[in-house]
């Protein structure tokens, strides 16, 4: 199955409610003909009124424009945008079997019976769930009701996909696996995707490009490399994975901290403060290392551990280490941290 | 302490149980199948019958519609005065049967002021206070709050993203009312107009104060009990209008 | 859509306060304050009004705590015939009230059930049919169940970990009830206490089957209204009434 | 603070629901004094079944005894076995403030007001609610909740701790936070632990001893480590995290596989298949390897990166590699596995 697909633009679109709850500051956004946008941001950030401008559930305040393709939709209700939605608690209609949730669009738009049971058993094969068609939706589990939501949102042929958290309301391991099929069914489909979440792993998964929003406000857009090892700001890299800060200065070529020194680029010279991830320092044996701290205590996580360590910086850092290490609390260890990996964010 | 309570339990259901057991014993009179069959053929008590149960039926109807569209309207929308405007109207739910009554007598009897307008307007005095008309007004009245009430709790508590889905299938106002609206909110309207069926049937305030001669079971009853001292056919229709409507509320669940 | 359906809705509501409108009109009779005054300093009147909110007081608050023992018991255990129990403990519901009065006199009346009884025991014939007692009896008997069915519904919707966290931490039976269940209940018991309240206080066709002469506000009101054709003061009590019962609804919610 | 604490026995306690729905297999379990134990398992493995028959909130069916130290408490009623416990949904009560929840324990006890509002106030400082504690239940957010239910269940110094599922309901950052301090917590209180969760990182980081269950029985119990690294069925080892499985056959020191061979201990002689973990593998150049396959997609996650192949057996298998690697879909590479990690289940 192949969809056509359109680009979106926003242009300066605001959201207020009542006087002077402004949830979205004025927001411009353009999203390429088939690409997957991932909406990133804690509750509140703004991205699920973004999305909902785009869907036409909400109006933006006056001034904003909402295109697709060229053609002006910001007057339009989502009725007429043809456009399909997937909802983070499945929102299936309780009184209609999964064939007729899925066929539901198809009715509205008058398709003959014959016609639309062929298209609906297609998407039950889509989405793996052709034994299931004649179930009433209580009888499904949350992954195959959130399957029957996609299938519904894809049946009349969608020139936009908008998906609000929709694994939001599934456990960890049934999540993932889900993330999976998506990633593979978005890129199958060629749809312009829209996807609204607060997981960064799905957001680095399924985002061709990510937009990491707080407060009403886009933070930083790019494609997931690039606001992975490139965070425009501490915020959006927290966001983004765990950080650990060292507090020191710079003097020639080096930082110094509290447990040592390590080498730096230049950049850092005049800041107070560098930070890196914990993947990417290493550990090695105290006497060898130029920068020091003491063990405090060790996660063990299954895959790896975490290591949090005393005596670098004012503050504990957590570095990973491989799962079968055998540190102790109240051991001295040193820490590698190549200079490329140090993320330097002079804005702050 | 299952063991405690049970025996209690057992006592109270007793008593609940003694006045309607002592109903249908005074309602045998003897012949248990003579006295229900010659009142069931009886075409004043069938039509008494007939016509409550058609009258509640009535109500019941219409008052779920007027009181769907009104809810809905009430929940979707917020504008000024909107909590003083809930308020007046659950005002009916503070008045009793005969107050109703007096109130549809004030607007629809012989010095009403419908009849005034009308006779003023087209040169024809209205009156259909002391009717089955007037009743059904009365019913009405006080039917509605409830049933408002009702409908806006459901609808507050509905999922809006169904209704948003729906709407993203291409489905328009009345397809969102017909697919998701209607089938969420049919069990509180299936429960709470069972109720508004049972009140209405067994309403006899409204109905003694309109008229005496209004033929709704209730006031046969009365009628044959205090005035006619026949106490074998008011017991026999008292069962019969119990069973009615216990039925349908039994049905309802 | 708001501009279309909101003079609909305006004339809705003028059509629902029309009637209450003209209600106030004829009680003032022309002098609003000295009718009112005058009633409000008529010892009968106020006799009237007063016995009728405490009987409504004394109803509630019986119904509410036989109600909630029986319905968290039914709640609490699964037992045989558990299903019939409850649709047999919502009987009375299918009975109007000229009925439960009738069964009221077939009980406590001068040939009922429990003058029989306590005639042989002790010599002595109880009949408390006709009196407030009656009343009182008949009124619990259409309450309860109302009731009983709105704790069930309230308390199997409670989370039992909060209770559950209550023993943990050292909590008898009792101190659970007082502090978990009893404050987890108390919306609906007060919501549903005053339609019971109101109910109550409105009811007529009970206390019009037991006797004449049984000085509630509703009987008055219709006395007055019926009987004595005294317009204005039926209409003014008609307020009060209204205003009592109106005044306890909005504090319930 | 510094608890007391008992060891728990469990001797042969199944429970069934009704005439035949067993939902717990006879099951012997010890736990020592001070240890923390974690049942682990999807739903409907027993687990919580287990933890409410240790808490006394079900009775055992005949024969089945409960221990708390020597005394045989498997009739009493859990208000008379001082165990506090912590609830999925918080389980507050919703119309008392945070003081006089945390409080509640002491009061059912009679202990004076001063000394209670006193031992409130150090419970506030141990979860760090100390400017919280006037506020309503309603006023406090998720994390805030868990942490009163946590102090409440402590106030009264129970002697077993009882904790069901404690940070489900909590999104994931915050439950990371929280699996921390509740480690920290929990190893300075002392007090004997019983933790249910479905959340294998939870199990890891907090048992001492995980125990897990499935279809009502105990399948592995042992230290994170033990069954991390030796789970007893290939069951187990799914749980606890991701497996990959290549079939082939077991010659002279070597299992052949589809995409070539790889070193391997003798005790895989006979079998039709063996298993590793993503983390245990490590990606070389194909040109060097003795195991070769075909790269079919990158899933970028961040810190690392999962690298999915085919060609290497008959299902697809999953290798992490460091997140910045360049790999492209359709790329030859060659995977080494070093044949201490390959894990062989026999009992199969």
């Amino acid at each position: 199955m192949k969809l056509n697909s359109i680009p979106i633009r926003l242009e300066g679109c605001a959201k207020t409610y009542g006087s002077n709850a402004r949830v979205l500051q004025p927001t411009s956004l353009s999203i390429g003909a088939g690409e997957t946008v991932v909406l990133l941001g804690p509750s509140g950030c703004g991205k699920t009124t973004t999305l909902r401008l785009i869907a036409g559930l909400e109006r933006p305040d006056p001034g904003g424009r909402v295109y697709f393709g060229d053609e002006d939709v910001t007057a339009k209700p989502i009725e007429e945008r043809r456009v399909g939605m997937v909802f983070q608690n499945y929102a299936l209609f309780p009184n209609f079997s999964v064939r007729d949730n899925i066929g539901y669009g198809l009715k509205i738009k008058k398709m003959p019976a014959r016609e639309r049971a062929q298209r609906v058993d297609e998407l039950l094969e889509l989405v793996h769930l052709t034994e299931h068609g004649d179930k009433q939706i209580s009888q499904l589990s949350g992954g195959q009701k959130q399957r029957v939501a996609l299938a519904r949102a894809l049946a009349p042929e969608p020139r936009v996909l908008l998906l609000d958290e929709p694994l939001t309301a599934l456990d960890a391991k049934l999540r993932e696996t889900l993330r999976t099929d998506m990633d593979l069914l978005l890129k199958n489909l060629g749809v312009t995707t829209v996807y609204v979440t607060h997981d960064q792993a799905e957001a680095m998964v399924l985002g061709d490009r990510v937009v990491v929003m707080s407060n009403g406000r886009i933070e930083q857009a790019g494609t997931p490399h690039e606001i992975y090892f490139n965070p425009g700001s501490r915020h959006v890299a927290q966001f983004l994975g765990s950080l650990n800060s060292l507090r020191g200065a710079y003097r020639d070529g080096e930082f110094h901290v509290q447990g040592g020194r390590l080498a730096c680029p230049e950049r850092a010279a005049g800041l107070a403060e560098i930070h890196f991830r914990p993947e990417d320092a290493s550990l090695l044996p105290a006497a060898d290392a130029a920068l020091r701290g003491t063990v405090a205590s060790v996660q063990f996580l299954g895959d790896r551990s975490r290591v949090y360590l005393d005596g670098l910086s004012e503050t504990r850092v957590c570095v990973e280490a491989p799962s079968r290490s055998t540190l102790q609390p109240g051991e001295q260890v040193g820490v590698h941290i190549p200079p490329e990996r140090l993320l330097i964010m002079e804005g702050e | 302490r299952l063991a405690l309570l049970l025996p209690a339990l057992s006592l109270f259901a007793a008593f609940w149980l003694i006045p309607i057991a002592v109903l249908v014993r005074i309602s045998a009179g003897g012949h248990f199948l003579a006295t229900y069959a010659d009142i069931l053929t009886d075409a004043r008590y069938v039509n008494s019958l007939w016509q409550t149960v058609l009258l509640s039926l009535l109500v019941t109807a219409a008052t779920i519609v007027l009181s769907v569209i009104a809810g809905l309207f009430l929940t979707e929308h917020e504008f000024p005065g909107k909590r003083l405007l809930v308020s007046l109207l659950t005002l009916p739910l503070a008045f009793p049967g005969v107050v109703v009554g007096f109130m549809v007598i004030m607007l629809a009897g012989r010095q009403g002021l419908i009849g005034s307008i009308s006779q003023a307007l087209f040169g024809h005095k209205l009156v259909f206070a002391y009717s089955m008309s007037g009743l059904f007004l009365g019913y009405l009245y006080f039917s509605i709050p409830k049933i408002v009430l009702t409908v806006m709790a459901a609808a507050q508590s509905l999922d809006k993203s169904v209704a948003e889905a729906a709407r993203s299938l291409g489905a328009g106002s009345w397809a969102v009312m017909r697919d998701v609206t209607l089938p969420a909110l049919a069990p509180s309207l299936i429960a709470s107009g069972a109720i508004c069926f049972a009140t209405s049937i067994g309403a006899f305030g409204t109905a003694f104060t309109l008229a005496t001669d209004i033929n709704v079971l209730p006031m046969t009853i009365y009628t044959e009990f205090t005035l006619n001292a026949n106490l074998v056919t008011a017991a026999a229709l008292s069962v019969i209008l119990g069973v009615v409507t216990w039925a349908i509320l039994m049905l309802a669940r």
